[in-house]
């Protein structure tokens, strides 16, 4: 019921929908975590955002297209967030 | 005048809009559970505070696609009244009701506090019962209010005059001291284009009772109530 | 399945005696399942085998105790017109050390669950924190910073978003718990008597449902691992760490008290340490049946999982419902409703076992009644008592009084905690009428029309000098603050944070400060209703403080009679309830000032106290008083202060005394300051002395923004905004990235 | 103060640490997405998991040693999250 059984015959594939915010957003988490790298001791870091990654195990036979539209109207936010997929 | 407030799974103001609004003369509220698809004998309609399915995701995100949200959206095309309060302001950005969106808060922290909001525009039908430039002391409690709206959109807003509420302090001054949480041009809260929807981050349905601080949340509710 | 070997006993932590035991409970060898089983419920974090038979010396009855500390997941007090109050706090010390965020959240969890499992709705939470320093640039307060971050976060993140608000609770720093930090999480809900839920199996034939979130191997033996000192191979007990799901609950929450009220439940027990084992035989044994289960029913979460790892996972947010037969569709029907993963795994009988099964196969088959209530009990070796050593006041050169009172502002356990309280949620519920920053929380249980106070107390230094003094005075303080807001205490839950009980040094504290506060909950008339044991709170730089943590609530009769400490108005006349006071001991004047944590705590007569406590209750009562104030860490000074600034009013007095600094920062107790308005002055002043109770003029509030003290004939005045910098940015500035 | 000035000489190269929770650990994010995804229609979901994602900028002659020591400690807690590093 909740963790779904999957058809064992269909192969799966895991894709990565990882999703960040726009340049223009203001990312204050990733703002602190430059500090906190910095106060470790490693220089030179540059701009850091931080952002979520979305790990999907989905069958093999799943359109780029769905995923395309998963990523848009729910995984991500387009008024302030980007979002790539990789496999 | 009849309220629907909508409870998703993880909605926890929802009690306490229902408090407030049934002690208003004139006013009540009812429950909806958010898979109802109706909502039939209403005047108007409250998408409370919480954490509608966890906040997972992102604040609103999965309400949005809740089966009473369809309903929400033809009532609102249809000239409803729709008020979303701090959660229910992030579902009706995520749906699409209202433009922006809201993020974390600059300081990264859930703030819960008593906050001053300066009413900018009594052209609605949320603050016609309030003064321009009138200060309200409304308390806020959200980790994610940050307002955000690219440079056409706020400019969209400004002209329109959609703004109806900005953060500010004791005196009214607009500025970064009184943002508590990073929102452009210190939004607090603002309405559709057609100014039926209203969406803000603090939460008038805990300043209706003197023993609680401030009764300043009732000109809002006063605002719908008055023909 | 592999043979019990002397190892495996061992590293379940079951000794060779209490082997013996469990063979002669069971006739036979247990096998490796029945052995875990018996390892948790047995541990001391169940049990309790090295403090039950001290807690038997805390009084538990009263005219107002529906429900016995013991008897369920929390006690009950009526609190009238048919209302009840479930309340009770819990300690998630350890999983807090290994993951502060988790490891707060869950305990937050943990103890909603102890009280919706009553039949309560939850109305209001408090925590009780303690962390290791949080200033310098050390690696160690570098770390006790991300604790006390992540801690705060966590409770933050579980509270905020079951909509329960966190209304108040307390917070120390200091070194003994660098590395171990206290997280104590305090729940109380309302409900009406007849909604008192029972954690038993009754009615054989009745099934037994499961509710919730899915079994996982997440903290797989969290309770044996909460029964063991820390160590750094801790760090590697990954298991034992448990990611809470706050929207879960509230969605368990909800359904719970739906069900509750729909009359199906013959009996309820949530799933907490110990998990699906402690739950099973627990209700088995309250309702004198047995249970039988099958794991095979149970919704998982991950695949391959064994009985023992099923029977002993302590995964959140799940609960055990005994459904009275003939009602299970109409409980279906719930669970859907509020989509919570649920099945039907088992059902009551006769046998007095636990027995669960795994299909056909029987994995463990334990009398319940022997595992659940007969856990072998010790009384450990105490070192002897020996009395403190009573400081030298001449040993302690007199600071200037300007500075040291910024200094003690400025001192992490006496600044304010605003930037904790402020990531809390304590406004939702419409209830919190005195908001966090005052003695004692407020609330308007809107439900009930009932006004509820309460309070968290325990002063760590007077308990680590003395302990039984400092038992004693936690509970004091606890009433004091509840008294300043009007209220009369109704009861007290507890819970007790020490060392290694094997040590005899540690056993001595944990039994000494059991005794004072017994003692003084006796003197108070606030029975004990339930509470918890965290023992083995070491990091390898020892034992930290003992701290026996107070959670007291009462009721306030009138809503016009909820006061606060800040000032009101400029002309106000400031007074002191109580002696002035001159006890230095165990001060934190001397530890933030001096650096030392020395002499005596204060010593408290119960007389005088309850004096004191009265008379300003009765005051508030009759409408005289417009504010007041306990007078506790920091003394006089602090209190005075503390006042000025929540009022942003200044206030020009003077404290009588011989040397300064003893004036205005001893910690003398059975002391409140009030404010009135002048014309009040006659009346209040004939009615202390027809009581004989000792008070002092101390001056007046001022609109000039300044406190001005006169002791020993010089005066010292702070303009307001030299105390408030100290105060009121302390803890943001530690805690802020931006450096 | 929040977007730290670098040295424009020294060359940056852009590295993404993925941080996701334990196969082991509850993921209640990754649980509700996958349910909110089956809402939306793509059958066939298995098990989704949410992490964050933080891109940072660094010199490019950043050891990965410090990149490592950086994730370990700052950016994931060992105890419940597994993390990888991509450049
Ligand atoms: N310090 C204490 N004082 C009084 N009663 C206590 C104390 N510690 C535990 N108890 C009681 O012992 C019983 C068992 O508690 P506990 O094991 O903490 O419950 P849970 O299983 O919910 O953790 C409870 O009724 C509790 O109130
Ligand atoms: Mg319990």
């Amino acid at each position: 019921m909740f963790e779904p059984i999957r058809n064992e015959n269909l192969r799966a594939m895991k894709v990565l929908v990882t999703v960040l915010p726009k340049p223009s957003v203001l990312d204050p988490q990733g703002a602190a975590a430059a500090e906190a790298i910095r106060h470790l001791g490693l220089t030179g870091v540059g701009r850091v955002r931080i952002g979520k990654v979305i790990e999907l195990e989905l069958p093999d036979s799943t359109p780029d297209s769905e995923i395309h539209r998963i990523a848009k109207d729910l995984l991500s936010n387009p008024v302030i967030e980007d979002y790539s997929i990789s496999k | 005048m009849k309220f629907a407030v909508i409870r998703f799974p993880g909605s926890n103001c929802d009690q306490d809009c229902v408090l407030a609004i049934n002690n208003l003369p004139g006013a009540s509220a009812d429950f909806v559970w958010h898979k109802d698809t109706s909502l039939a004998g209403f005047d108007g309609v409250v998408v409370p505070g919480g954490f509608s399915y966890g906040d997972y995701l992102r604040c609103g995100a999965i309400a949005r696609f809740s089966p009473i949200m369809q309903t929400v959206k033809s009532f609102a095309a249809s000239g409803g009244t729709v008020l979303g309060i701090c959660n229910g302001f992030q579902i009706l950005c995520e749906s699409g009701l209202l433009p922006g969106a809201l993020v974390r808060n600059k300081g990264l922290h859930f703030v819960c506090k008593h906050q001053s909001i300066r009413v900018e525009s009594t052209n609605s039908r949320f603050t016609r019962a309030a003064t321009k430039g009138q200060v309200l002391n409304i308390p806020i409690a959200h980790g994610e209010g940050c307002y955000f709206a690219d440079d056409a959109t706020l400019a969209a807003l400004n002209a329109n005059d959609q703004i109806l509420v900005r953060y500010c302090d004791a005196q009214g001054q607009i500025n970064d001291a009184s943002n508590p949480n990073g929102s452009r041009e210190n939004i607090a809260g603002i309405c559709n284009e057609t100014r039926n929807v209203f969406g803000l981050m603090p939460h008038p349905e805990r300043a209706c009772d003197a023993a609680l601080g401030s009764t300043d949340g009732l000109v809002i509710f006063q605002s719908l109530l008055k023909n | 399945m592999s043979a019990i070997t002397p190892e495996i006993i061992s590293k379940h932590g079951i000794t060779p005696d209490e082997y013996e035991r469990i063979k002669s409970i069971l006739g036979r060898d247990p096998n490796l399942t029945e052995l875990g089983v018996f390892s948790v419920m047995w541990s001391e974090h169940c049990s309790y085998k090295n403090s039950k038979l001290e807690l038997k010396k805390f009084p538990v009855t009263g005219p107002r105790v529906l429900v016995k500390a013991g008897e369920e997941n929390a006690g009950v007090i009526d609190i009238g017109d048919g209302w009840a109050i479930a309340f009770k706090m819990e300690s998630h010390n350890h999983p807090s050390a290994i993951e502060p965020f988790q490891g707060a959240a869950t305990g937050v969890g943990g103890i909603i669950r102890d009280i919706f499992t009553m039949g309560a709705r939850p109305v209001f939470s408090m925590n009780s924190l303690r962390f290791g320093d949080i200033r310098g640039d050390s690696q160690q307060s570098a770390t006790n910073r991300r604790l006390f971050e992540g801690v705060v976060n966590g409770i933050a993140h579980y509270g905020n978003c079951i909509g329960i608000p966190t209304i108040g609770g307390e917070v120390y720093f200091d070194d003994s718990y660098s590395g171990n930090p206290l997280v104590n999480v305090f729940c109380l809900g309302i409900l009406k008597h007849e909604q008192i839920a029972r954690g038993a199996a009754k009615g054989v034939g009745n099934p037994v449902f499961y509710v919730g979130a899915e079994t996982g191997r997440d903290g797989l033996a969290g309770a044996a691992f909460a029964s063991r000192e820390l160590t750094e191979e801790s760090k590697e007990d990954r298991p034992a760490v448990q990611v809470g799901d706050p929207f879960r609950e509230k969605l368990l929450l909800e359904a719970c008290l739906e069900l509750l009220a729909s009359g199906c439940v013959a009996g309820i027990q949530d799933m907490g340490a110990a998990g699906l084992t402690c739950s099973t035989c627990e209700t088995a044994s309250r309702g004198g049946t047995g249970v039988e289960i099958d794991v095979n029913l149970v919704p998982k979460r991950e695949t391959g999982m064994t009985p023992y790892e099923i029977l002993l996972s302590e995964s959140q947010e799940r609960m055990l419902v005994i459904v009275k037969k003939g009602e299970e569709d109409k409980v279906r029907a719930i669970f859907e409703k509020w989509d919570l993963p649920y099945a039907h795994v088992g059902v009551v009988n006769d046998d007095g076992m636990m027995r669960v099964r795994e299909g056909d196969n029987i994995a463990v088959e334990i009398p319940a009644r022997q595992l659940a209530d007969e856990a072998p009990l010790y009384s450990r070796e105490a070192a002897p008592k020996k009395a403190p050593e009573p400081l030298d006041l001449a040993s302690v050169p007199g600071a200037d009084p300007l500075t040291a009172l910024e200094t003690l502002l400025a001192h992490p356990s006496i600044a304010s905690k605003q930037w904790v309280w402020q990531q809390y949620d304590h406004m939702v519920r419409l209830g919190a009428t005195v908001l966090p920053g005052s003695d004692a929380a407020v609330f308007i249980v809107r439900e009930a029309d009932k006004i509820l106070a309460a309070s968290t107390d325990c002063n760590a230094i007077y308990c680590k000098q003395d302990p039984r003094e400092g038992g004693r005075i936690a509970v004091a303080e606890a009433a004091r603050n509840i008294a300043c807001t009007g209220a009369t205490p109704l009861a007290v839950t507890d819970n007790l944070n020490f060392g290694n009980p094997h040590k005899p040094e540690n056993f001595l504290q944990l039994r000494e400060a059991i005794e004072g506060l017994a003692e003084a909950c006796r003197a108070f008339d606030t029975p004990v209703t339930g509470g918890n044991v965290s023992l083995y709170n070491e990091s390898p730089a020892g034992a930290i403080d003992p701290t026996p943590t107070v959670g007291m609530v009462g009721l306030v009769e009138k809503p016009e009679h909820i006061t606060t400490q800040a000032f009101k108005a400029a002309g106000d006349i400031i007074l002191l309830i109580g002696e002035p006071g001159d006890e230095l001991g165990a001060s934190h004047y001397l530890l933030a000032v001096h650096g030392r944590k020395a002499g005596a705590p204060p010593q408290l007569d119960y007389a005088k106290e309850l004096a004191v406590q009265n008379a300003v209750r009765d005051l508030i009562r009759q409408g005289l008083v417009k504010s007041a104030h306990d007078c506790s860490e920091g003394g006089l000074a602090v209190n005075l202060a503390e006042s000025c600034l929540s009022g942003n009013l200044g206030a020009k007095t003077e404290i009588p005394g011989t040397r300064a600094d003893v004036a205005l920062f001893n910690e003398s107790q059975s002391r409140i300051v009030i404010t009135f308005a002048p014309r009040h002055a006659s009346e209040i002043l004939d009615f202390l002395k027809s009581r004989s109770v000792p008070h002092t003029r101390l001056g007046e509030v001022t609109k000039a923004p300044t406190l001005t003290i006169e002791a020993t004939g010089k005066t010292f005045a702070w303009p307001l905004e030299k105390l408030r910098t100290p105060f009121e940015k302390t803890i943001p500035s530690l805690m802020s990235w931006e450096k």
